[in-house]
């Protein structure tokens, strides 16, 4: 399942409803995302995102998830909007029966949505507001998904 | 078709959404790029590193050399940086 | 920070304490173990462990990913007892500035526990009470750490 | 010193804890199980794969070439299953 938002959501109740009243769940890995304050230089973070874009992203993002490994459950989470250091940004969640491909799917989304989900983060700091830039390593961790080497 | 902006691109172009008619000759996103970029000094300084501009048709990643024929929506953005 | 204990724990309020009103914190990573059925075979699961040695060697092993990687916070809690499907086992939390860092020293908390936490499960199904046989490839999991490769 | 069992090495031993004096001459991990198996039927089951059976020293994994000397406590058990 996925959700774009613009409110906060809880961990917990997510997981909850994740797991439902499901028996045969093994292995539940989670990433959650928030805002760093990076030693005071970020006060607020503006996350712009491509309504409609962004929906249909996350979800080829999560059926190639369920492609890859023998998921039971999954989720992604993502905020949009402004937010303040602490807050939550991004909650990913994976449910198998081993702990394998339950941490493999997870960080396989994680990288995904980092390189191809619609999303932009202004920081507004006491130098004014700066757009982020793109980490060079988020192109570089998806590499490590390419088809013949994940098949080790 | 409908053009829309996003992030530092959206600001530099000063313009979130518009519609346009390309003229005849514009057949992909560079050269698309190409035509922007001579509407005003706004759309050079936005497109002025093309290279590192991020494309998307009807909602679809693609890459500069794809073809705009029958494009609904065209979007335009720096790399992503969600997550 | 280490638990062992008998009684459940709220995943939430876990996490939740893990970050309290921290904002350096970018990315916390959750593994959750749960009790599965294995479609009907499990009625009942008797966690034995090993009192005083499982926290030492909890300790360590939590010792030891931090020594591995920048984390800035981190949490197992194991349960004991007797559990039904369904039921939470285990929860392994990092935090750090980076999602690589949360992710792989919480794989590496799984890995190490798995192979060198003194528990042992018993199932009680209607094919009476069974020790669970360790799986192989647990061991096998243990050598992705070790240290030639991690410098990868 | 004081033996522990845990697990299937319990049931099968018929004893969670005791308190022993090996003789002289049993100096390591592998000498004590040897002993414990001459001690009856149920320690003999219990060992009979003894190449299975981990142990701790001192709440320490060992290997069944280390010595004993000066433990306090010596636990056996299977493989551990926990997570």
């Amino acid at each position: 399942m996925i959700r774009v938002q613009q409110e906060d959501f809880d961990v917990g109740a997510e997981i909850a409803r994740l797991r439902a009243d499901r028996t045969d769940i093994g292995a539940i890995v989670t990433f959650l995302g928030t805002v760093r304050d990076q030693g005071g230089a970020v006060a607020e973070m503006t996350l712009e995102h491509y309504s409609g874009m962004t929906e249909d992203e996350l979800s080829r993002i999560e059926e190639e998830a369920h492609a890859r490994w023998p998921l039971q459950a999954s989720l992604i989470v993502h905020r949009y909007g402004s937010l303040r250091p602490g807050d939550n940004i991004v909650l990913v969640a994976t449910a198998s029966e081993h702990r394998d491909a339950a941490f493999d799917a997870a960080k396989f989304l994680m990288d995904y949505l980092k390189t191809r989900a619609p999303f932009w983060k202004r920081e507004d700091g006491p130098g004014g507001p700066r757009w982020i830039e793109a980490d060079a390593r988020d192109e570089t961790s998806m590499t490590r998904w390419d088809k013949s080497s994940a098949a080790e | 078709m409908r053009l829309l902006y996003f992030a530092w691109v959206k600001e530099k172009a000063g313009v979130a959404a518009e519609e346009i008619q390309p003229p005849e000759g514009v057949a992909t996103v560079a050269e698309l790029i190409v035509w922007l970029k001579a509407r005003g000094p706004e759309f050079a300084n936005a497109f002025a590193r093309a290279e590192v501009i991020r494309a998307a048709i009807d909602r679809s990643h693609v890459r500069h050399d794809a073809s705009i024929a029958g494009a609904r929506e065209i979007a335009f953005f720096p790399p992503v940086t969600g997550g």
